[in-house]
């Protein structure tokens, strides 16, 4: 009972803490204060896979979590925690404390603790039943966080998130259910949906089932993750969400719906049969990051630029799970989600000060702000993995274990990619940075709106120029 | 006390013969022409006068323009001192043909210095035309001289000119041609510029030093003639080489003969050039065209030869 | 010796700290140009440390990018280098201070400083790198960085469109090198340049890669496209800094690569020839067709570098042909030129800045008759125009004769009648480009400093500050000394040439040319011209007018108008065309106002590169059309996507 | 060819949802969907019978207290709130629609019959042929409709359509996790529903062809 305690008890604490405060700034600051200690719960109790001292914790058989997947649920947690206590900042700006606003914002409070715990489930099933009924479960408390706004392109970005998902879902589900089936008539008798077993009678799954599977779950999943074409709803969902929640969908969610693939790959990958996982994920990744990097080029809009990045960074996500390497996806997501969530947050300040979310009305920032202009052009190069962050090293890793493999297609079409995205990104974050203010609003709390965005930035600096990969591998 | 003398008539050399040569070529000119003209020393008493007169200088000039004047006639001597354009020479070090080049193209540099210096458009309109032509016709000076260096394998001049070992008359021809015809440029001689013009819009280099006046005109003038001598001294050595193995020849004699194949190309350039008409100037590439075409004959020549 | 790896890591490590301490705190240009300085002299002392010896430092095992550990190599060809950067750097820091005054609000003085240290440690990166991953990682922040530096004036929409363009081209390049370096890695398994080597076939096509990637970046034609777009438009000290010193950073990179790695690929170095000399002509040609001083300097950068690469390649080439001695002196030739280049250029676009601080433009136009108004500067921009038209004694000259020397030997000396054929079209086509380089400056100091002022602004400037003059006094002195001492400075050379895998000449090459006694003979003969024939003041007066009184200033030679008859002559390379506009009531007779307005276009820009930008921009337009904002779009992208995967899936894996 | 009671119940199931296509009255296809999914209760009800498994039979009676009286009981609530009697329209014609998804049913055929399954514990063709027949109407039914309530309809019909497989082609799919994708399944549409009553607030329609202002 321990552990569960320790993931879920503080996240309770905190909803109690949403509904029962009377203010809601205080409300606030002490739910980011809650999800701090949450960080630092967990990270307690996934210390001895970190250290390697351990291979597994186990809660319970359909539970458990590997050094892999601790890496992700801290990433995720941090995310979340770093999210919320920004959201301090960007709900004060919003006006969100006025009374009115304040069901809504405790709504909103509500959800993302809820989206949180969701998450981290992702990371700690065992079961792929249980799988799947977490990242349905992200789906659900996350599609109110993008309404936030209540307004009309919110609702109509809720509206394509909700169904969309809902249906690759359903596809995962169908997939789920094709592993089942093939654990049935494979080896297993009575069938099993238990990660560790299937593992391990790999070998003795029935292949053509299992391929189905796969390919369902990739699809149901890919479209959570946002893989081209399945990434529509991402760009509407993350642009009409507030900044807080469209970085708890960048940094978390598309880890979540990556990690669920990375776990049926797993199994395809012990069932003898690489080379499907190899191929599926290699030429959906990097379709998807060259996609990507096209539709940056002619964008209109802040977020939904950094939206379409982090479509192209699951890409490079999905190549490394094709690879077969789950260090370096878990690399790859960690400077995605620090660099990602800082651009973000940052974006939300900046529309806010502006007013618009159009990149055609963002002009000036460095006479606006310096502050805002550093995290959001450190934040692009890091984003687009330009060197000295560690989304270069992370990506430089990708490439050089693509030569090694001998796959040039694949490095020299990813390079390219890259090359266009990083110009495109760097081109849109350029004129928002140069040219005349449009707007004569100053910026607000200098100070505040930078410190979180800032150390997630720093954080992709220190993976960038130490030795932190290596921890990884 | 030979070497005195030496010293002495080279002196003599640098500093009448260069102007003599001028006169040289205005009396031939005028011969031809069926007229007395002045004596062959006029251009000296002129730039006697020139000296002894007070200087004028435009009130939008600054620093650059004496500075230029006075460069162009220290280069000119220096060429004139280190060249091989006339046989005894008492100076003997080395030579180098692209130091060459760029000394004179820094005396063309600065002379269009000067000549924008003034705010005239005279002279800046004849700048760029000077600048035109030297662009048209540096590869064709460049690649002639640089085929007679492929014999020698050295781009030392004074090497060049006293090797005698690998003898080709062609080559020798053809490349003295093809200086020759681009000094006429460099020098802005007849069917380029017409030095005794007296309408500025024709002009090239008469009008680049419009503004100057005594001992500053009397510098570029004495600089021009200098150029002149040296470059067709260095032609006619040239077409020495071309005529006779200069190995075998007796010093004396060669004095006699390189003394006199400079005045008698500078005879012949008088002889041309009234007979010449000046281009139009749309039509300068075409003659120079020519002297590119001589050079790269010669690069022909000496490459073949080269493989041997 | 235990000194010499602590100015290694200063070296790139202060910069670093540097950068980040002025994005967080507002720095004052004083104490950063002071930083500046004491970078400079920590170059200088890596150069002197490592001019003669390899000194390599490992990184301890924390600090690594990725899976790679950091690794420092000073060796005499990065001191070299090194050398370089520090004289112009310190030159910059000298300069900063007050030439930034006059830029005030125009620049973040945070984003200016802190990019510029990144830059400068960027640059002190490569040279230092001594593995493939720290040197794409130092390239890349000197590459962002000096986009940023050219994005300096933000607010400006020509600076956005200068560092875009810059940007695209810098990334492109890091491309290349990324996909070289990668091949490079599979045939060596390793990332160690030690390890690394261009004499097998098989690494010929990472050598083409990598190739490509650094004349990108070092702006040899076709690609040279962004340069004389970022270079103008950056202050002054950076653009000195980057055509002085960081196109040499991708010589540098080719000489490590190349020279030091023995790349054998004979057909990649006939590429590299002929595009090095097209590059010079090119540059020189759209140079001299510029008005703008600052661009007009950046085209000219075109034009040193094709030379650069010219030595370059003919010494890889006389190399593969067993030609050592003649490798040699063009490999001189070109590290000579790349010094020479670096003094003479970052002293024009310092003196350019001087004209910009002053005058308040850079426009051809508006400028003229500055050189009564400030002689000094005047003074150094003839002289560093002097020694970009390799006016002897000035060092541009010496590393332009050892390319003329390189070129005249293997005229004779190569092995095939073709191959010497092409040397001494060669020299036909250097000496085409020294022409129209002296009618390039001519015309430039003609027309900015010479004659009258245009504008009241120009009428009205001031000599620069001492500590500007300072600056560009260093530089010009360095090019004197660097030029006249040449002979003496030469056997400073030979562990560079030892490193490069040369041959050090044993006889003196420039025995022929005699530059001290040019250098004392001139200053001789100049002295006693003025002191016997110009000695007397003289008389002041107006310019010839033809009588008509007072002349205007449009009387004056415009810098297109000096220009014109060469782009005449080469309309169909330049499209050169006149826009004539006659108006007055009775135009024909008596026409009121007249312009003329000459332009000439870039055919690469519009006939190569407009039109693949813009095929990328339908391309990703075509792309956004499939985000048509229908739901049942969508889904049905969904259930193409399905049938799709397992029609693949089921069929094919 | 014959027909087990199993296989033909599940056939039929795949017909209610065929006849939905054909109607684009909301209040109709709410009661078919209903009658569908307590059709499925059924189906399961005889699977545990069947199977002697008792945590099937409590799949079949939260299947009929949710799905099949639950959610048809919130839809039409929804519609009473929205004021919506009919589909504003389709992409494709209704009958022309309803040929389809016989096609699908015989392209489902195929595609059941093409399925690596084991057909020896009766789990034989006609059930999974309804089971992808269900999924592909579902999804025929998303991508032709143009209310947002249509649109849960057919997500709920591809639902159904997934269980109908798992029930038929599997054995013993864990009890909690049955629920859970159950109490998920459900979660989403009430989430929808709300969205869809938000939808007719802020448009005055819950036509989702209007909700195209995100684009590129």
């Amino acid at each position: 009972m321990g552990p569960l305690l320790q993931l879920t008890g503080l996240p309770a604490l905190a909803l109690i803490c949403v509904w029962l405060c009377r203010s809601t700034e205080r409300m606030a600051r002490l739910v980011a204060v809650l999800l701090w200690l949450q960080v630092a719960a967990t990270g307690t109790l996934v210390a001895p896979l970190l250290v390697q001292r351990e291979t597994s914790l186990v809660i319970s058989p359909d539970f458990a979590v590997d050094r892999l997947a601790a890496f992700f649920v801290l990433i995720t947690q941090v995310v979340v925690a770093a999210s919320m206590t920004h959201a301090n900042v960007f709900f004060a700006q919003e006006g969100s404390h006025q009374t009115e606003r304040r069901r809504n914002l405790r709504i909103f409070y509500t959800c993302a603790i809820l989206f949180l715990q969701a998450m981290t489930a992702v990371f700690f099933c065992e079961n792929l039943g249980f799988l799947w009924i977490s990242v349905e479960a992200t789906t659900l408390s996350s599609a109110r966080l993008v309404y936030f706004h209540r307004s009309k392109h919110a609702l109509e970005a809720a509206w394509k998130y909700l169904i969309i998902c809902s249906v690759g879902i359903a596809f995962a589900l169908f997939g789920t259910m094709f592993i089942f089936a093939s654990s049935q008539y494979g080896a297993i008798a009575g069938g099993s949906l238990n990660l560790e077993e299937l593992i391990k009678n790999g070998p003795a799954l029935q292949y053509p089932l299992l391929r189905l599977g796969f390919l369902f779950t990739l699809l149901g999943y890919g479209t959570k993750a946002g893989i081209f074409p399945l990434h529509s709803w991402l760009p509407d969902a993350h642009s009409e969400a507030p900044a807080p929640a469209s970085a708890m969908l960048s940094g978390g969610l598309l880890n979540c719906a990556l990690f669920a693939i990375f776990r049926i790959a797993q199994i395809v990958t012990a069932s003898g049969h690489p080379s499907l996982v190899r191929n599926a994920a290699l030429s959906a990744g990097a379709i998807t990051v060259f996609a990507a990097s096209l539709f940056l080029i002619r964008q209109h809009g802040i977020k939904r630029l950094f939206a379409y990045s982090s479509i192209e960074n699951v890409g490079l996500m999905l190549t490394a799970i094709g690879l077969g390497s789950g260090p370096l996806f878990v690399l790859l997501a960690l400077n995605h989600s620090a660099a990602k969530v800082a651009l973000f947050l940052v974006s939300g300040n900046i529309i806010q000060c502006s007013g618009s979310k159009e990149l055609n009305d963002i002009r000036g920032l460095l006479a606006v702000s310096p502050y805002w202009s550093a995290v959001i052009m450190l934040g692009a190069f890091a984003v687009t993995g330009a060197p000295p962050f560690g989304a270069f090293a992370a990506e430089w890793q990708l490439l050089s274990l693509g030569s090694q493999q001998h796959l040039w297609i694949l490095v020299a079409l990813l390079v390219a990619a890259l090359t266009l995205s990083f110009l495109a990104v760097c081109m849109h974050v350029g004129k928002m940075l140069s040219g005349n203010p449009k707007s004569k609003q100053s910026p607000f709390s200098p100070f505040g709106s930078t410190v979180v965005p800032a150390c997630l930035i720093a954080v992709t600096l220190i993976t960038g120029l130490t030795a932190v990969p290596k921890f990884f591998f | 006390m030979h070497l005195i003398l030496q010293y002495c008539l080279f002196a003599f050399a640098i500093f009448i013969l260069p102007p003599s040569l001028l006169g040289l070529i205005r009396k031939v000119k005028a011969r031809l022409q069926n007229r007395t003209g002045a004596p062959i020393w006029q251009p000296i008493l002129d730039l006697a006068k020139l000296l002894q007169k007070r200087e004028t200088v435009s009130n939008t000039a600054s620093w650059v323009f004496r500075f230029a004047a006075a460069t162009n006639a220290s280069l000119a001597l220096y060429l004139a001192v280190v060249l091989p354009w006339i046989s005894p020479r008492p100076y003997a070090g080395p030579c180098d043909l692209f130091m060459v080049i760029y000394i004179l193209a820094a005396m063309r540099f600065f002379t269009i210095l000067a000549a924008m210096d003034t705010g005239s458009a005279f002279g800046a309109f004849a700048a760029s035309r000077e600048a035109t032509l030297s662009f048209l016709v540096e590869p064709a000076a460049v690649l002639s001289l640089a085929a007679l260096a492929i014999p020698s394998q050295s781009s030392d001049l004074i090497v060049i000119f006293s090797n005698s070992v690998d003898h080709y008359p062609a080559l020798w021809l053809l490349s003295g041609t093809a200086f020759l015809l681009a000094s006429m440029v460099e020098l802005s001689r007849m069917p380029i510029d017409d030095p005794t013009t007296h309408l500025e819009l024709t002009m090239v280099h008469e009008a680049m030093i419009l503004e100057a006046s005594a001992g500053n005109l009397a510098l570029f003038e004495f600089a021009n003639a200098v150029k002149l001598a040296v470059l067709f001294g260095l032609t006619s050595q040239c077409y020495l080489h071309a005529l006779l193995n200069l190995g075998t020849v007796s010093p004396f004699a060669n004095v006699c003969l390189s003394l006199g194949s400079l005045l008698a190309v500078a005879a012949g350039v008088g002889a041309f050039e009234s007979v010449a008409v000046k281009l139009y100037w749309r039509k300068a590439p075409e003659f120079i065209a020519y002297a590119l075409t001589l050079a790269l004959l010669a690069c022909i020549v000496t490459l073949g030869a080269s493989l041997k | 010796m235990t000194l010499f790896p602590g100015v290694l890591i200063a070296s790139c490590a202060l910069p670093a700290l540097l950068a980040i301490v002025s994005l967080i705190r507002r720095p004052n240009h004083k104490a950063c140009a002071v930083a500046l300085l004491a970078f400079g002299i920590i170059c200088l002392s890596v150069a002197g440390s490592t001019w003669r010896q390899t000194v390599l430092w490992q990184a301890p095992d924390w600090l690594a990018i990725g899976m790679v550990p950091v690794q420092l190599t000073g060796d005499p060809l990065s001191a070299f280098f090194m050398l370089l950067l520090a004289t112009v750097c310190i030159c910059c820091a000298i300069y900063s201070p007050d030439y930034l005054e006059h830029l005030k609000d125009r620049i973040s003085h945070r984003f200016y400083w802190s990019a510029l240290f990144a830059f400068v440690g960027g640059m002190a990166g490569v040279l230092l790198a001594g593995n493939a991953v720290v040197f794409i990682v130092a390239w890349e922040v000197m590459s962002i960085a000096s986009a940023l530096l050219v994005l300096s004036d933000f607010r400006q929409q020509r600076a956005q469109k200068a560092a875009i363009n810059y940007l695209v081209a810098t990334r492109v390049a890091t491309a290349f090198i990324s996909l070289g370096f990668l091949l490079m890695y599979v045939r060596f398994a390793d990332w160690s340049f030690s390890a690394w080597n261009f004499s097998d076939k098989s690494s010929w096509p990472a050598a083409a890669f990598l190739m490509i990637g650094f004349i990108i970046k070092a702006g040899i034609w076709p690609f040279h496209i962004w340069l004389p777009y970022a270079h103008p438009e950056a202050p002054s000290p950076v653009s000195s800094l980057m055509s002085g010193v960081m196109v040499k950073v991708a010589v540098y990179a080719a000489l490590r690569f190349f020279v030091v790695g023995q790349l054998s690929c004979q057909p990649l170095v006939y590429a590299v020839f002929a595009l090095a000399s097209v590059s010079a002509f090119w540059g020189i040609l759209f140079a001299i067709n510029q008005r703008e001083l600052k661009r007009l300097l950046a085209y000219s950068t075109v034009e040193n570098i094709g030379l650069i690469f010219l030595g370059l390649s003919l010494s890889l080439w006389a190399r593969n042909v067993g030609l050592d001695d003649l490798a040699c002196v063009a490999l001189l030739g070109m590290l000579l030129h790349c010094f020479a280049h670096g003094l003479f250029k970052s002293l024009l676009f310092l003196s350019a800045g001087c004209v910009d601080y002053s005058a308040h433009s850079r426009d051809l136009t508006l400028l003229g008759g500055l050189s009564k108004r400030m002689p000094l500067t005047t003074a150094f921009f003839v002289l560093g125009s002097s020694a970009n038209c390799a006016i002897p004694p000035l060092n541009g000259f010496v590393s332009k004769w050892y390319l003329y020397q390189s070129l005249l030997r293997s005229a004779y000396t190569l092995p095939t009648l073709c191959d010497r054929a092409v040397c001494l079209a060669a020299i036909g086509v250097l000496s085409a480009v020294g022409a129209l380089a002296v009618a390039c400056f001519a015309k430039a100091i003609g027309v900015a400093f010479l004659g009258k002022a245009r504008t009241s602004q120009s009428g009205n400037a001031k000599e620069v500050p001492p500590s500007m003059t300072l600056a560009q006094l260093l530089l010009a002195s360095a090019c004197l000394v660097t030029g006249i001492g040449a002979s003496g400075l030469l056997p400073f050379l030979s562990p560079v040439l030892t490193y490069s895998r040369s041959v050090v000449l044993q006889t003196d090459v420039l025995a022929s040319l005699p530059l001290c006694q040019f250098a004392v003979s001139f200053a001789v003969l100049m002295s006693a011209i003025f002191a016997l024939l110009l000695r007397n003041r003289p008389f002041k007066y107006k310019t010839w007018d033809c009588g008509f009184g007072s002349l205007s200033t449009k009387t004056q030679a415009t810098a297109d108008s000096f220009a014109q008859p060469i782009a005449r002559i080469f309309t169909p390379v330049l499209h050169h065309s006149l826009t004539v506009d006659i108006s007055g009531r009775d135009r024909r007779h008596f026409p009121e106002k007249i312009s003329v307005e000459p332009s000439i276009v870039s055919l690469l820009e519009t006939r190569f590169y407009g039109p693949a930008a813009y095929g990328l921009g339908k391309l990703s337009q075509s792309m956004a059309k499939l985000q048509a904002g229908s739901i049942h779009l969508y889904l049905l992208y969904v259930c193409i996507a399905l049938v799709i995967l397992m029609l693949v899936g089921t069929a094919i894996w | 060819m014959t027909l087990s009671p199993l296989e033909m119940v599940a056939l039929s199931i795949a017909l209610t949802a065929i006849l939905m296509v054909g109607s684009t009255h909301l209040r109709l296809n709410i009661w078919m969907f209903a009658g569908q999914t307590a059709l499925l209760a059924g189906l399961t009800a005889l699977y545990s019978w069947q199977r002697q498994d008792l945590h099937l039979f409590l799949v079949a009676m939260a299947l009929f207290v949710l799905k099949a009286i639950a959610v048809p009981k919130f839809l039409l609530f929804i519609i009473q709130q929205v004021h919506v009697q009919r589909d504003s329209g389709t992409v494709i014609p209704t009958p022309i629609a309803m040929h389809l998804s016989i096609g699908f049913l015989g392209i489902s055929y195929i595609l059941a019959s093409q399925l690596p399954i084991p057909h020896a514990n009766g789990s034989g063709w006609p059930s999974s042929t309804a089971a992808i027949s269900l999924v592909c109407t579902g999804l025929l039914l998303m991508l032709i409709r143009r209310i947002a309530l249509s649109q849960i309809i057919g997500f709920l019909i591809m639902e159904n359509g997934i269980y109908v497989f798992g029930l038929t082609q599997t054995t013993g799919m864990p009890l909690l996790i049955e629920m859970g994708v159950l109490l998920d399944v459900l979660a989403g549409v009430m989430i929808a529903g709300l969205l869809a009553f938000r939808i007719k607030k802020n448009f005055e329609h819950i036509d989702v062809t209007m909700l195209a202002e995100l684009k590129e």
